[in-house]
């Protein structure tokens, strides 16, 4: 069965950015597909590779890229959403004239359509936020 | 319909208002997740309405999250304990499922 | 994009609700979940929006949000009829609890009951929340 | 004490809370930002709450969340309205402050 | 900072109360409210700390955070006697609505009726809250 | 009198971080003094100079620089919260090893003492958050 999700807050705040990610790996165990894990709101804070949590913590942002990495996921940040918070790739810096980028591997940056997309060509979506 | 709640029932109308709209009608499931889990635990001031929709609906809770909070003893009678596989299985189950955020 | 979509999805029409429960400007849901609602009208999809709880407070008239300096989006709301967004859903004791009714809303709307309400959500393929 | 609230009083507990704490005694005060200012007006299902606690203490709104949100015409009579110059004066007036997270 | 700031403060001792109102793991509010405690233990301040509504819960015993792959930062509180933090309060009613009683909490507290917890706020300098 | 601010949630999110500013602006126009500023929790990320919001809204980030600019404020980023979301200065990001920083002018990186402190240097704290 082919699963969308939805996360919409930043990590360490909100649970919301751990069960989507325990959920998508229990999804992928099952046999199941990933579609799409679009980040909305908040979650594209998930996005970014400047975090450093405690030693003894999980590194949210990196176990995202490397399930995305072992399962080939699309990891999509919404453009709108990641603009008013300071989420940005290499390209979106230079068209905006900033002298810095802060997307980590495996994360790509687009439109609002492709979260309805993944609506219509999955069986599931699930929406995980606050 | 799966309906989430990710909500402690004494902090958010999350649940009251799942309840409200849900709760007397059949085909509806409920999954207590995150602070939620509160939802499932006995001796509470929500447990009657809790109760009360379990005359209708399935109830389950993610134990994952009952057992981070410490909760694990004390589920009320008649919620069903699921995992994230489980969790899984029930949104695969269902025909749609909804987050109430 | 909407017409690439078109082509993609060979006429799949799926039933789409976005589920509206949170206040206006307290939090930034009412406002990114609007630009979600806009994007889906470009996909051909049988969309509708749902009010309830503090969701019906998105939709009350005479809001002026000078003083706070922030963005007033309420108008869009009356828009929605232009992108064929037309199915506006309000729950009944929602307006109730809060004093309002459907005069002071600045859109018409279909007001239901909480068990149709629950019904209506019942019926969906895709239901996102904000 | 000057108790500050910021969320729907029909979302989240925190009004409810502050009048269980801080509701029976004089020389607290009430202010009402953000999402906490629809616990201001009329006609709702939390107004006698309010109203119980008017006979108590103050309670002021700030004016420019009431207007954002559409409701200044609807603040039930006794609530005093301030804009931020009076959010400020009453930070400096009271002897300490709460917010109700 | 310690050494540092009793030079700087010279002597200044205030009333600061840290309400706890959330429940822990669900957001981060708990966990990075207690780092702000054990902080203030080196300020040779007057510290309580208030418990009430669900952050009664972040006292519950028996927390196991292994399978949300998060950390069990609930042994913290018991440490906080060695910071010489023994202002523990925590209001009646959050317990009884929860169904909870001081033998389910992990470290000693003192329970407070709903407007002895009101006069307590009262009493303080500074009142954070997370 | 000096008052403190403490902001617990990011831009556009939460209206905690408008209600901050305009609070801040309106004590300062009233002649008092604003000691600090401290971002903790979410907060930190108000410090981010990457945002780009919709041409037509306020420009949070920028305000608070500003107005550190012409009020000489102290606005400051609890650095444990700002390594868990991504938040670092030039000197952070050489130390953490990271190829690119995102601080805003006018903020500066510290630890959660200046909090406490802050607590006991001014006559009022006031928090803002969620």
């Amino acid at each position: 069965m082919k699963f969308a999700i939805m996360i919409n807050e930043g990590p360490y705040t909100h649970q919301a950015a751990d069960s989507a990610y325990l959920f998508a790996r229990a999804v992928l165990a099952k046999g199941h597909e990933v579609t799409r894990v679009f980040f909305y709101h908040d979650g594209v804070n998930n996005a970014t590779r400047l975090t450093v949590p405690p030693a003894d913590d999980r590194h949210i942002v990196n176990r995202w890229s490397e399930l995305a990495k072992a399962h080939d996921l699309d990891l999509v940040v919404c453009i709108a959403a990641a603009q008013r918070r300071g989420l940005m790739d290499e390209n979106e810096a230079k068209r905006q004239g900033k002298d810095a980028n802060n997307i980590a591997p495996g994360f790509r940056i687009s439109g609002l359509g492709q979260l309805v997309e993944a609506g219509i060509q999955s069986d599931r979506l699930v929406v995980f936020g606050d | 319909m799966l309906h989430i709640i990710n909500k402690s029932p004494f902090e958010n109308n999350s649940l009251a208002s799942c309840l409200r709209v849900a709760g007397a009608a059949k085909d509806h499931a409920i999954l207590f997740i995150e602070d939620g889990v509160y939802g499932a635990t006995q001796g509470t001031a929500v447990e009657k309405s809790v109760r009360d929709a379990m005359a209708n609906m399935a109830v389950y809770a993610l134990n994952p999250d009952l057992e981070a909070r410490g909760v694990q003893g004390r589920v009320m009678n008649g919620v069903k304990l699921v995992d994230y596989d489980g969790f899984v299985d029930l949104v695969a189950e269902h025909d749609n499922v909804q987050s109430w955020l | 994009m909407s017409e690439e979509m078109d082509m993609d999805e060979g006429g799949t029409v799926k039933k789409f609700m976005f589920v509206n429960r949170k206040a206006p400007y307290g939090t930034i849901y009412a406002l990114e979940g609007l630009e979600v609602v806009l994007i889906s009208a470009a996909f051909d999809q049988d969309v509708s929006l749902a009010f309830l709880d503090d969701g019906v407070y998105e939709l009350v008239k005479g809001q002026n949000t000078k003083a706070v300096e922030m963005k007033n989006f309420s108008s869009t709301y009356r828009a929605l009829e232009g992108y064929d967004i037309e199915k506006l859903y309000v729950e009944r004791e929602s307006l109730e609890v809060r004093g309002l009714n459907e005069d002071d809303l600045l859109v018409d709307v279909q007001v239901l009951s909480a068990a149709e309400m629950g019904e209506m959500m019942a019926a969906q393929d895709v239901v996102i929340s904000f």
